[in-house]
């Protein structure tokens, strides 16, 4: 079995199944259902982890697209327990709303991010009171009390201490060449700076790997002049004040494929 | 007259969306003069060219900058983009804002996966709050939508939110779902 | 002719003034293009009537509200929309609260998201303080909480405070997380 990371990876075996039959790969009389624990286990792979929950929910829908097929291999004029027959449709039918209610809920997932994408180039503003003198007494409200307080503090420090984020497995990876578009329009603003400073706003450690890269990038360019004074300084760095022309990095080429 | 440009340096210094009730509250004047009067800001905005605009959403008004101004503003180093949110972040925020209350179990369930991650990143960017727990044994944590939901997605109230029949695939696409389930299906007959 | 809106909005964001000399190098406009433009903007604010006046101080350009107009803001500051704080802000006071001395990257750290502006409001609103600085290179700032906490939340000095669940992770755990992004936990890599 391979490692091969999909593009774009299904997230359980709802998704999978969907993935299988919008692809038409999947009639429930030719499924070959070793083609659906193969793409099942490789996904297992990628998430390092067996989560359990999802497992059993494999092994459920697995069951039931067997027996559907079973049922489908047998000549018409077989004798059928109803019953048993009557559970096995109420099991698709189950199967099939689910279905429905997951690919409904894609498609306003896809609304939300085309909304979430056009407000986020509206911009507030964030700096409150204005006034040089004498700015008004605002009266605070803390919205709760100490104990809430306190609740609050637990959640946000449990949730820290939490295992990693996965979320990177259902994203395409960080763009290296955005990341050097980026960064070659704030080094320049900001005349010199440091890498934390301008990694800080990323959530996931592999942009901040994206964001290494192309730092590396900008510095064979001699675009971008890096310094570190020892392990555990800061990596500060400066434009070189070089105009780039039309440099075309590699990662351009590397990533649109 | 100076309901216009008192309206303006409120929201202006605003930290988040103001309810037209506020500004009415604090202007003292009705709030049918209110509503003119942003409509009249609106206008002044987009007349004069302004940079900024004014919009409704997240149960108030806001002033913001103009959209296509953008990129002037990515170069202006104070405003690095959030990166954007996971498909799987995406999916879970759309179960959220339907079937809220909602527990991370109901979540994990709809979406045939474990939702706990997706759940996690939305609560860090407020876009989601815990708004209560479940009666029963375990008081599983409940989700809702936040304001903040509201005003990034453009919407005044969850009311505006689109029916869900409105994603419901269409019937082609349902066929293709059933087609596999259907072994009297004529298509799969003719196999052999 | 975008500079006028451009400007107007980059100023809008901003923090502090604006020096000329980055106006001019965000928009890649020469500095007379820019002083004229902002000449042009003034110009506009005043004879629209708007809310807002354009100054320069503190060596650069900023944008301000019209001094006659700050009673009504007064009484703005009074309505709860502009006295209540957002979900983001009382996240990273409840974090300042148990973990301080803090700095910002470690909040931001805890809570999973860029804290910089939360901080930035609690500390307007002198719910917390600058209290030091770190040891090491980059010399941080370090928060905690202030007087004004203490007396909103009732509390006589921060012993007071309700003590957290023994699940919760002690400080010394949350130290080792004070580098922006180390590695995945070992425990959970074992495999690359």
């Amino acid at each position: 079995m391979s490692f091969e990371v999909k593009s774009p990876v299904f997230e359980g075996p709802l998704d999978l199944l969907l993935q299988l039959i919008t692809s038409h790969r999947l009639t429930v009389t030719d499924l070959r259902l070793s083609d659906l624990v193969a793409e099942y286990l490789g996904y297992l792979e990628t998430m390092q982890q067996l989560d359990l929950e999802v497992t059993s929910e494999f092994l459920v829908i697995a069951a039931t697209l067997v027996q559907l097929k079973a049922r489908s291999l047998l000549p018409d004029n077989t004798e059928i327990d109803l019953d048993e027959d009557l559970l096995l449709s109420e099991e698709r039918d189950r199967l099939l709303s689910r279905l429905l209610a997951n690919l409904t809920f894609k498609d306003v997932a896809a609304v939300f991010a085309a909304r979430l994408e056009s407000t986020s180039l509206l911009l507030p503003r964030l700096s409150g009171f204005d006034f040089e003198m004498d700015p008004p007494a605002v009266d605070v409200r803390i919205p709760t009390d100490a104990g809430g307080l306190a609740e609050v503090a637990e959640r946000v420090l449990l949730r820290s201490q939490e295992t990693p984020d996965l979320d990177h497995l259902d994203l395409e990876l960080p763009s290296v060449s955005d990341a050097i578009a980026d960064l070659r329009r704030r080094i320049d603003a900001e005349i010199e700076t440091d890498f934390a400073r301008l990694t800080e706003h990323l959530d996931r450690p592999l942009e901040v790997v994206a964001y290494f890269l192309a730092i590396l990038e900008l510095a064979r360019w001699g675009l971008v002049e890096a310094r570190q004074d020892n392990i555990d300084a800061a990596i500060t760095l400066r434009s070189t004040g070089q105009s780039a022309g039309d440099l075309v990095s590699e990662w351009d080429a590397l990533e649109q494929t | 007259m100076e309901i216009i440009p008192a309206i303006e340096s409120i929201l202006f210094v605003a930290e988040s969306p103001v309810p037209l009730a506020e500004l009415s509250q604090v202007l003292e004047v009705p709030p049918g003069e209110v509503t003119q009067a942003l409509a009249d800001l609106g206008e002044r905005l987009s007349q004069t060219g302004s940079g900024l605009v004014l919009r409704e959403a997240g149960g108030g008004w806001r002033l913001y900058t103009r959209p296509d101004l953008h990129p002037f503003l990515e170069r202006y180093a104070a405003t690095p983009s959030a990166s954007k949110l996971s498909r799987a972040a995406l999916e879970a925020l759309a179960v959220v804002a339907y079937r809220q209350p909602v527990s991370r179990g109901q979540v994990s369930e709809i979406r045939g996966v474990d939702s706990e991650q997706a759940l996690r990143t939305l609560e860090r960017r407020t876009l989601i709050d815990v708004v209560g727990h479940a009666a029963g044994p375990g008081q599983a944590l409940l989700y809702g939508t936040s304001d903040t939901f509201l005003e990034k997605l453009g919407l005044r109230s969850l009311e505006e939110l689109p029916p869900l029949a409105d994603h419901v695939p269409p019937p082609e696409i349902v066929e293709t779902l059933e087609r596999p389930f259907r072994p009297e299906d004529p298509s799969s007959d003719s196999k052999s």
